[in-house]
């Protein structure tokens, strides 16, 4: 099942970036990518790739929203003198996790607001991360739990 | 002639293509080696009688007609040095037999033999300015690896001058190439023979000074050669031997091609700066040699000196007028001659001679000349073998280099050119003098009293050495050949020259006139390859 | 926008070549790319920058429309570009291991193969 | 508005953008020759290859030439591993 | 490189750079691309991944010793331009066959597209070999 | 004639071998050869002193005019017959002589060779082939000369003979070829018969001197004398031979051969009887303060030779004056010619018995052998009576002959006749010293004691000296029909000419002088040691002589050499690439500047399209100007990932430059290579050092004097190159049939695989060398270090 | 005319934005607030004016392709921003003197390459890490 998932994906990104879009090139891209996939073993093993649709569209839009939010307010920083924003680097515990989930979450603060991942802990149980305004590091921490982590979670599980 | 033009650089590419896939099938690399060099020496031949009964052939590769596809042209200069270079190659692949050893290769000695063969005949044979260059950088960069196979610090040292400069010229060729397609829209050779005299002359001269710089870099032409002595001496003789043969000759073969063919607009000018290149080539390579103390320095050195020789002939090469009398003519075309008869004949001394130091390193330990000696003793072979290479190579006559040197200098004072014939000669009284060093040094002075190699080591060296004497001996007879047989290669060399001194013939070839229709119709896209 | 160009070539040549004939590996081959650069724009300028159009036929025609700039030019730099990388990545290994066995960077301690 | 009008607001925009593109760049180029360390030349240096990725979008635009995109996405493929490249260089010099 | 997220990243980009560059080789012939900047671009994934994970995985993953790919991806681009020879005409004479594949198209098939891949091998296997054996010194 | 020359190399190569075989008798069996040659030639006598003279021919390699073609007269027959009839007796000497000599079959064919060569040499008609011949006669003499190699001394002689004789065979290489230009033939004979065209060719004065070069070197005249007499390191039978019959005398044959082409103008006369006449005196000089044996006949054999140069000098046709007078010194040289190869051939040997039975050279520690080795002693004095002039011997006859040549001149009579009679005391003290002097007073210690030599090593010098004594004692019967023919080929007349050779001719001043010069010179023989003492104090001559110029020079040479290297080969790299820059940028601004109308600076449009130029053109601009910043930080940076950094952005610069300019393919590869090579770069660059700083700041300014200098011409070039728009362009075939022929739509690709296939098969090839390259680098270690560099 | 405007909007919106993230990469005061004003602002910048090519051509491969680029920037660009911030941080860049804290500070152990998710209190404690 979830390689034919993986299967289907390639596919249609194979149709995707042949522009004609037919039936045809999806066969093609098929089982182009079965090879690819087969050739791939050591390392698709143990991926998920099924997505809940629905999810993904919420949280793309949020995403999309935050990425506007988070410019402008770059934007706004680096207009005005640097007085204005306290940074910091600050460790966010995480829950329990896939690496790929890791990494998506890395991904989502990085490109939002004010933030930025530095790096992840070893055991996958910390994030750093750089943030512009960290008056209060905590409330900074349980927000990008509250409005990242879990929204993420959900969609990806 | 379709298989026979493109044999050349085909099979050795085949070959090498092979070995890579064999890999660590070190056996069947080496009996595919001497194969492929085999099979070229007996391509080039035929390529050669080929060309004398039937005039200039060409190939037009992909089918494609002359100036928009790229073309192989094997006129009688091409099909000599293809002939030449095949035969090294063959000579050499056997003596590297013995003096190769198995970590070298281990890490591709032998596909890349093939390789620079294959860059060196394909630069003979293309007929196409950027296709020349492509063909270089193949030569270069197999050059460079042999050149380094082994990564000895001398040879890494060696290495960076030699692939600094070498790069630098080829960045010159390229840009001239740029430029030339640039001005006259096209890359083919002949037809750039036919474009360029469109365009201003001076400009053409700057341009061509573009192409003198980097083939005289490869050539190492004065005051362009420093690679050549910082380089030449550090890889295996087998490797110098084989660089001796055929590097600088591409370049030499370059110039000659490019400067009969294409920028003959004004000879006055180039011509003049080629003679004093070679003037001053000939005595400081000579000068250079006699103040070295290595056996391969000094003819490392001496490369520099001889390149100079080849250059004469070029030098002297004048684009004819119809008032020039037939007498002028004649010396002309005798001077590209002597040219192309001291490039066969460098081309075949100068390896020998590079393996003959190899002979003598291996036994004595070092190319040190004052600590070397007794040679004349223990390796009488050798020795008559060194005698009629050097003496060979310092113009003793009735040897080969005799001949190539007395028809340049003919040549040159035909067209009272007192002074390049002076240097020609002093040149070769030097370069008797550095031969004799080196024979007074290591075959007739005693044995070192504490020699590098111990009993033992010796022995050692000596086990499997009939493979590196077998192509010593083959080459000096074919020395003492050349040199009774200098009559019908001067002919030879007299009927190539006829073809360099009329670019025509080279032209006409390429654009078969009875095809020209077939050209036009080619053009606009009526015609299917 | 030729002159331009020309400009711009002329001083990646510039540029290059002053690299090279400093002391240092490092800043040899650094040279070479830019000279290699330099080469591979100047094929590109010296042809004519005749469009802002990429050579290709648009599909179902049998011949390019409008202007459109010189293929042949490219198709050169496209090789010259992939000959410069290869020797470019045997130029960086040469430096390297003569720097292991040589035990310097520094080309002037680098004469022992001349006199 | 007319048809004439729509036709050249495009162009000047993207011409406009272009323009601003390129100045940002000379701008990245300042921080990469400033540094101080190794890591800020790097971000420049990304933010380059960013920015070319809009320059090339919107020459796309201003040629209409789509199918530079493709030199598009390579780009965005593949500049990153350069970026990457240069933070294992850092990262092992680090070494104590 | 230790990192979790590069690595995890490496495993989903990976598999796109390589079917990217893939489809660059196909399409090489009709647009951008071919087979130097596919193979380019796929020795770009597995430096990625040499870079990301080590060498070794990334040897691993290659399968091919490179000088074999070199030496095969060599032999089909010369074979390409043998072909023709075989039928009398010069050396890397280009030779068409149309086969129809119903439901796709028309699919042209030539000497030129065993050239390109042989091109795209060859670029794959030296680059690579360039890549993994520095980054193992 | 040919067969005589040919075989003569197949025997040399034959000799070793047949040494194995045949052994102690090697030396017999060898000289059979020249002897049946030698009765060859001497059934020619007859018929040449009738005045016939022979040609034969056999092509070699026609087109560059080098015939096998020989030529027989009086003078090649008398060199032929003196080198087949000596070489016959040397070799029969040499076996013994060399008995148990590790290489004495090597000996031998060095030997034998070189006496083909000088036979080649005197009977070549072509010019070529006599200068082959020439050649061949210094390399083998070289092998002779340094026979014994084991000795510094002896390799060092070998090669200051071959370098000065080497040298001298090159300007006669350049002599020859003007020559055959000037003359029209590539023959001696047919040369021969032009000698007006050539003395009033306004290259008559080079030909000559380029020829004379050549002969004086090989003749040892003064001042090229020097390396005679070291040469004396060869075993003695080489000695023997090169010195009075053979090699030395290939120049004074070379000057009689051309003598009636080149000789009797003014500049011929002097030269040659001034070169002659100071070498004679010199000579002579230098051979009574010599005390080894050897050295005194050494330094007299380069006294003869000055007098038989001397006397060509005089006797040439077409001299001024009288052509009685030519004849007179013509008929001298020949007379003096056979008379002093016969004698000092028998010296030589007779001194190397003497050696080789005592053990001792040095003169002055030997004395009365003539009862110990009679036989030897006998060959020895009948040759040094002749050599001292005493009559019935040949070289009375000699003498006499040189000194009526003198006295009959026009002028300058008494400083040549001086010349003359000063030599001729000196010969006869020489006479005294080698041929007196060990056979004679009372016996003195030798390393070895002394027996009489064996017969193959007395029978030749006896031989020789008896032969002298027959001449002399037969001047009409034995001699004439050998000297006419002689004297009619250096007069280049086509008659043989009536000699009248006689013993006894009056008494006239000729005999007087030669009278006076024998007394005075046995007188001064006796008061020997105090004539040296006296000598001893003006003895400065010897060492400021021409071979410490040799020295010098050879020194100076080599320090030039060296100097230059240092200079040229300098080993900076930087240096390398600045000069080739710098010569790059001279040669093509060298041609540039001739450019009459220069176009290269654009059109400047008309300002008011400035605005919308630059609003056009505005990103470009400021890609090139990323560039240019990027290559100034390149090139600034103190820090080399800084450099790769900002060379990044140069890549990027030049992509989006061809995207701007329509070339997506172009970009992609350029920015998947910059990103490749950056990869390589921080994976090479981890293990290099931070750039130091070292350069000075002269050399930085040169260096981007030159670097500029060059970026600007090559901006010019580039600005010339757009100013040329070509008519046509093969691209515009490719785009217009990439789809019918090439079935695809990207025309760069479809150049690149199709259209020119080969190029792009080559470039991978190139890539995988490197990567070859970089696999050999990475794993193939040094053995050792501080291995062989 | 709809797609022209929009398009220019994006175009205008993309510059803008990348301009903000050239000037903040000049302006901020150390590495990790100019990466903060780079990642970001750079790909949407970038994102945008690719946006505006899809619009602009209003063709659905082009407009794929333009999402696939995206795609590509939104992945890649933030493993590059981590990558540098990472590699900044263990090589020593200094945080600027006007951050409030570094929760990360001594978390890295450069042998191991281990980073710890404790904080860690001693900083004698290498043994242990060596151990993990
Ligand atoms: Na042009
Ligand atoms: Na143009």
């Amino acid at each position: 099942m979830r390689m034919f998932v993986a299967n289907l994906f390639l596919a249609l990104i194979w149709a995707m970036i042949t522009e004609g879009f037919t039936i045809g090139q999806l066969g093609v891209g098929f089982v182009g990518s079965y090879f690819l996939l087969w050739f791939l073993r050591p390392l698709v093993g143990g991926s998920v790739y099924f997505l809940k649709m629905w999810q993904v569209v919420t949280f793309s839009i949020f995403f999309i929203k935050e990425l506007i939010v988070a410019n402008l307010r770059i934007a706004y920083h680096v207009i005005t003198p640097s007085s204005f924003f306290k940074p910091a680097v600050l460790a966010v515990p995480l829950e329990e996790m896939s690496d790929l989930e890791a990494t998506l979450l890395a991904n989502v603060l990085t490109l939002t607001p004010g933030s930025f991942s530095v790096d992840l802990s070893s055991d996958r149980r910390v994030l750093y991360v750089h943030v512009m305004d960290a008056d209060d590091p905590d409330a900074v921490r349980q927000q990008i739990k509250d409005q990242y982590e879990k929204p993420l979670l959900e969609v990806l599980r | 002639m379709n298989v026979i033009l493109v044999l050349p650089v085909l099979l050795p590419l085949v070959c090498a293509s092979l070995m890579l896939v064999l890999w660590r099938k070190r056996r069947a690399q080496r009996i595919l080696n001497l194969a492929s060099m085999a099979g070229m020496t007996i391509g080039g031949f035929v390529l050669l009688v080929l060309i004398y009964c039937n005039g200039i052939a060409v190939l037009e590769m992909g089918g494609y007609a002359a100036p928009f596809g790229i073309t192989f042209v094997a006129d009688l200069l091409s099909a000599i040095m293809v002939t030449a270079a095949s035969m090294m190659g063959l000579v050499v692949a056997i003596y590297s037999l013995t003096d190769i050893d198995v970590r070298r290769e281990a890490f591709g000695y032998h596909p890349l033999l093939q390789l620079l063969l294959m860059g060196v005949c394909g630069a003979f044979l293309t007929g196409d300015m950027f296709n020349l260059y492509v063909f270089f950088e193949i030569m270069l960069m197999a050059s460079f690896v042999l050149l380094t196979l082994g990564g000895e610090r001398g040879q890494m040292e060696g290495a960076i001058k030699y692939v600094t400069l070498n790069l630098i010229s080829s960045a010159m060729f390229l840009a001239g190439v740029g430029i030339l397609y640039g001005m006259t829209g096209t890359l083919n050779m002949a037809d750039l023979a036919d474009k360029v005299t469109e365009i201003e002359g001076p400009l053409l001269t700057a341009l061509s000074m573009l192409f003198l710089v980097a083939f005289g870099v490869k050539a190492a032409m004065f005051p362009l050669f420093f690679w050549l002595p910082a380089s030449y001496h550090t890889p295996p003789p087998a490797v110098t031997a084989i660089f001796a043969a055929l590097l600088t000759k591409v370049g030499v073969y370059s110039l000659l091609r490019v400067f009969t063919l294409i920028f003959v607009h004004d000879p006055g000018t180039i011509h003049m700066i080629i003679l004093v290149a070679a003037g001053f080539g000939m005595v400081c390579g000579v000068l250079g040699a006699a103040a070295q103390n290595e056996f391969r320095r000094i003819l490392a050195f001496h490369s520099v000196s001889q390149i100079g020789y080849m250059l004469m002939g070029l030098g002297l090469f004048t684009v004819l007028s119809r008032s020039d009398s037939e007498e002028t003519r004649l010396i002309v075309q005798a001077a590209l001659a002597g040219t192309i008869i001291f490039v066969v004949h460098h081309l075949i001394v100068k390896p020998n001679l590079f393996l003959i130091s190899g002979v003598v390193e291996r036994l004595g330990g070092t190319g040190r000349l004052k600590d070397l000696g007794g040679f004349y003793v223990s390796m009488p072979l050798l020795s008559g073998m060194f005698i009629i290479s050097s003496m060979s190579l310092a113009g003793i006559p009735p040897l080969s280099g005799f001949w190539a040197k007395y028809v340049l200098v003919r040549a040159s004072l035909g067209l009272e050119h007192w002074l390049i014939a002076a240097a020609a000669l002093f040149t070769g009284l030097l370069t008797l003098f550095s031969m004799v060093k080196i024979w007074a040094a290591v075959f007739w002075a005693p044995p070192p009293e504490y020699p590098l190699l111990d009993e033992h080591e010796r022995d050692q060296a000596k086990r499997g050495l009939q493979p590196m004497i077998l192509p010593i001996v083959v080459l000096a007879a074919l020395i003492v050949v050349f040199g009774f047989a200098a009559g019908p290669i001067f002919d030879v060399a007299m009927m190539a020259a006829a073809q360099l001194m009329d670019p025509s013939q080279y032209v006409d070839a390429v654009f078969p006139i009875d095809e020209a229709a077939t050209l036009n119709a080619a053009v606009d896209g009526d015609t299917s390859p | 926008m030729e002159p331009v160009l020309a400009i711009v070539i002329g001083s990646l040549y510039a540029a290059g070549l002053y690299l090279m004939m400093r002391r240092n590996l490092v800043k040899l081959v650094i040279g070479l790319v830019l000279l290699s650069q330099a080469a591979n724009l100047l094929i590109f300028t010296a042809a004519g920058l005749r469009s802002k159009h990429a050579p290709l036929v648009p599909p179902g025609e049998a011949q390019p429309v409008g202007d459109f700039a010189d293929p042949l030019p490219q198709a050169l730099i496209l090789t010259a570009i992939v000959i410069g990388f290869g020797v470019i990545a045997f130029t960086l290994a040469l430096f390297h291991r003569a720097y292991q066995v040589i035990g310097t960077d520094d080309l002037d301690e680098m004469r022992a193969t001349d006199t | 508005m007319t048809l004439t009008v729509s036709f050249q607001i495009v162009p000047f925009t993207a011409m406009l953008t272009l323009n601003i593109f390129a100045i940002a760049m000379i701008f990245a180029m300042v921080r990469l020759l400033r540094g101080p360390s190794l890591a800020d030349r790097v971000v420049a240096l990304d933010l380059v290859a960013a920015l070319a990725v809009g320059v090339i979008a919107v020459y796309a635009i201003l040629t209409e030439q789509p199918m530079l995109l493709r030199a598009g996405i390579v780009v965005a493929l593949v500049i990153f591993v350069g970026t990457v490249a240069f933070a294992m260089y850092l990262e092992k010099r680090a070494k104590p | 490189m230790r990192s979790i997220i590069l690595r995890s990243a490496t495993r989903y980009l990976f598999p796109i750079i390589i079917l990217f560059s893939i489809f660059l080789l196909l399409r090489g012939h009709d647009e951008p691309g071919g087979g130097f900047i596919g193979g380019l671009l796929a020795a770009t994934a597995f430096a990625l991944y040499a870079i990301a994970y080590d060498v070794k995985s990334a040897r691993a993953m290659l399968r091919a010793d490179h000088i074999t790919l070199i030496g095969v991806g060599l032999l089909l681009a010369t074979g390409a331009g043998i072909i023709s020879m075989l039928v009398g005409d010069p050396f890397l004479a280009t030779q068409w066959v149309t086969l129809n594949v119903p439901g796709v198209a028309d699919v042209k098939l030539g000497t030129p597209l065993l050239f390109d891949i042989g091109v795209y091998l060859v670029v794959v296997g030296v680059t690579l070999m360039l890549v993994f054996h520095l980054a193992e010194e | 004639m040919l067969l005589s020359v040919i075989s003569g190399f197949v025997l040399a190569c034959l000799a070793p071998w047949l040494q194995r075989v045949v052994g102690r008798g090697a030396g017999a069996v060898l000289a059979t050869v020249p002897l049946g040659m030698f009765a060859y030639f001497l059934t020619f006598i007859g018929r040449i002193a009738d005045g016939e003279v022979f040609h034969e021919q056999w092509t070699w390699a026609e087109s560059l005019g080098v015939r096998l073609s020989f030529y027989l007269d009086g003078l090649s027959l008398l060199f032929a017959l003196l080198i087949t009839g000596i070489g016959t007796l040397i070799i029969f000497y040499a076996g013994t002589y060399l008995h148990g000599h590790e290489f004495r079959g090597r000996f031998f064919a060095w030997l034998i060779a070189f006496k083909a060569a000088m036979l080649g040499l005197v009977l070549a008609d072509n010019i070529i082939s006599m200068f082959i011949f020439w050649e061949l006669t210094s390399i083998t003499s070289y092998f002779l000369i340094g026979f014994d190699h084991h000795r510094k001394v002896a390799r060092d002689s070998a090669l200051q003979a071959l370098l000065v004789t080497g040298g001298g065979g090159l300007a006669l290489l350049a002599g020859l070829i003007l020559m055959a230009s000037v003359g029209g033939s590539m023959e001696l004979s047919t040369l021969l018969n032009s000698g007006d065209v050539f003395r009033e060719h306004a290259l008559y004065v080079p030909i000559l001197l380029l020829l004379l070069a050549g002969a004086f070197t090989k003749s040892a005249q003064f001042p090229f004398h020097f390396w005679l007499p070291n040469a004396m390191e060869a075993p003695t039978p080489v000695s023997a031979y090169l010195h009075s019959s053979t090699m030395v005398k290939a120049g004074i044959y070379l000057m009689a051969r051309v003598s009636p082409a080149m000789g009797g103008t003014e500049l011929w006369m002097i030269l040659l009887s001034i070169f002659g006449g100071t070498t004679m005196v010199i000579g002579a000089y230098l051979a009574i303060q010599q005390v080894y044996l050897k050295r005194i006949l050494a330094y007299s054999t380069i006294s003869a030779l000055g007098v038989l140069t001397f006397l060509l000098g005089l006797g040439a046709s077409g001299a001024p004056g009288d052509a009685e007078l030519s004849i007179y010194a013509a008929k001298a040289f020949g007379v003096f010619l056979l008379g002093h190869a016969l004698y000092k051939a028998t010296l030589f040997l007779v001194a190397g018995t003497i050696t080789h039975e005592t053990g001792e050279k040095d003169v002055t520690k030997l004395g009365g052998l003539s009862k110990a080795m009679p036989l030897t002693a006998i060959a020895g004095v009948l040759a040094a009576l002749s050599m001292a002039g005493f009559p019935p011997f040949f070289g009375f006859l000699g003498k006499e002959l040189l000194f009526e040549a003198t006295l009959a001149q026009p002028s300058l009579v008494g400083v040549m006749t001086g010349a003359t009679v000063i030599t001729g005391i000196l010969f006869v003290i020489v006479s005294c010293l080698v041929a007196l002097r060990p056979f004679f007073g009372h016996a003195k210690e030798t390393p070895k004691h002394a027996h009489e030599a064996p017969f193959p090593m007395w029978i030749g010098p006896a031989l020789l000296a008896i032969t002298g004594l027959l001449i002399g004692l037969l001047p009409a019967a034995l001699g004439e029909p050998l000297i006419a023919p002689v004297v009619a080929s250096v007069l280049g007349l086509d008659e043989p000419v009536e000699l009248k050779l006689t013993l006894w001719h009056g008494i006239n001043a000729a005999l007087i002088l030669g009278t006076i010069v024998l007394s005075v010179g046995v007188l001064a023989y006796f008061g020997h040691r105090y004539i040296m003492a006296v000598l001893g104090k003006v003895d400065f001559l010897l060492r400021i002589g021409p071979a410490m110029w040799y020295e010098k020079a050879l020194a100076g040479m080599l320090d030039f050499a060296s100097l230059q290297t240092r200079i040229l080969q300098s080993g900076y790299l930087r240096m390398y690439l600045m000069l080739t820059v710098a010569t790059t940028v001279g040669l093509v601004s060298y041609s540039l500047f001739q450019i009459s109308e220069f176009s290269i600076i654009p059109e400047i449009p008309p300002t008011d399209q400035w605005g919308h130029l630059l609003y056009e053109n505005l990103y470009t601009l400021i890609v090139a100007g990323l560039i240019l910043t990027g290559t100034y930080g390149a090139v600034h940076s103190k820090s080399r990932l800084t450099a790769i950094a900002a060379l990044g952005v140069v890549g990027y610069g030049v992509a989006l430059l061809y995207i701007i300019f329509g070339a997506p393919d172009l970009a992609i590869t350029q920015f998947l290579i910059e990103t490749l090579t950056v990869i390589l770069f921080v994976l090479v660059f981890y293990h290099l050092p931070e750039f130091p700083k070292i350069s000075r700041p002269r050399e930085r300014m040169r260096d981007l004097f030159v670097s500029v200098t060059a970026g600007v011409m090559m901006t010019i070039m580039v600005l010339l190159a757009t100013g040329i728009e070509p008519r046509e362009k093969v691209s515009d075939f490719h785009s217009a049939h990439s789809v019918d022929l090439g079935h695809g739509r990207n025309i760069v690709n479809v150049i690149l695989v199709d259209f020119r296939a080969m190029d792009t098969l080559g470039e991978i090839v190139v890539l995988m060398i490197s990567a070859i390259g970089v696999l050999a680098l990475l794993k193939l270690k040094s053995r050792s270090k501080g291995e062989k560099v | 005319m709809f797609f022209e405007l929009i398009t220019c909007f994006l175009l205008l919106i993309g510059a803008i934005f990348s301009f903000i993230a050239a000037l903040g990469i000049v302006r901020m005061p150390d590495l990790f607030t100019r990466m903060q004003a780079a990642a970001k602002t750079g790909t949407l910048g970038v994102g945008c004016t690719i946006l505006a090519v899809a619009t602009f051509f209003g063709d659905i491969g082009v407009a794929t392709r333009a999402g696939l680029v995206i795609l590509f920037l939104f992945l890649t660009s933030p493993i590059a921003a981590h990558m540098i911030a990472r590699a900044g941080y263990i090589s020593g860049v200094a945080l600027w003197s006007g951050s409030v804290t570094d929760e990360m500070r001594d978390q890295y152990d450069p042998v191991t390459h281990h980073l710890s998710s404790e904080p860690r209190k001693k900083s004698d404690n290498d043994s242990q890490m060596l151990g993990m």
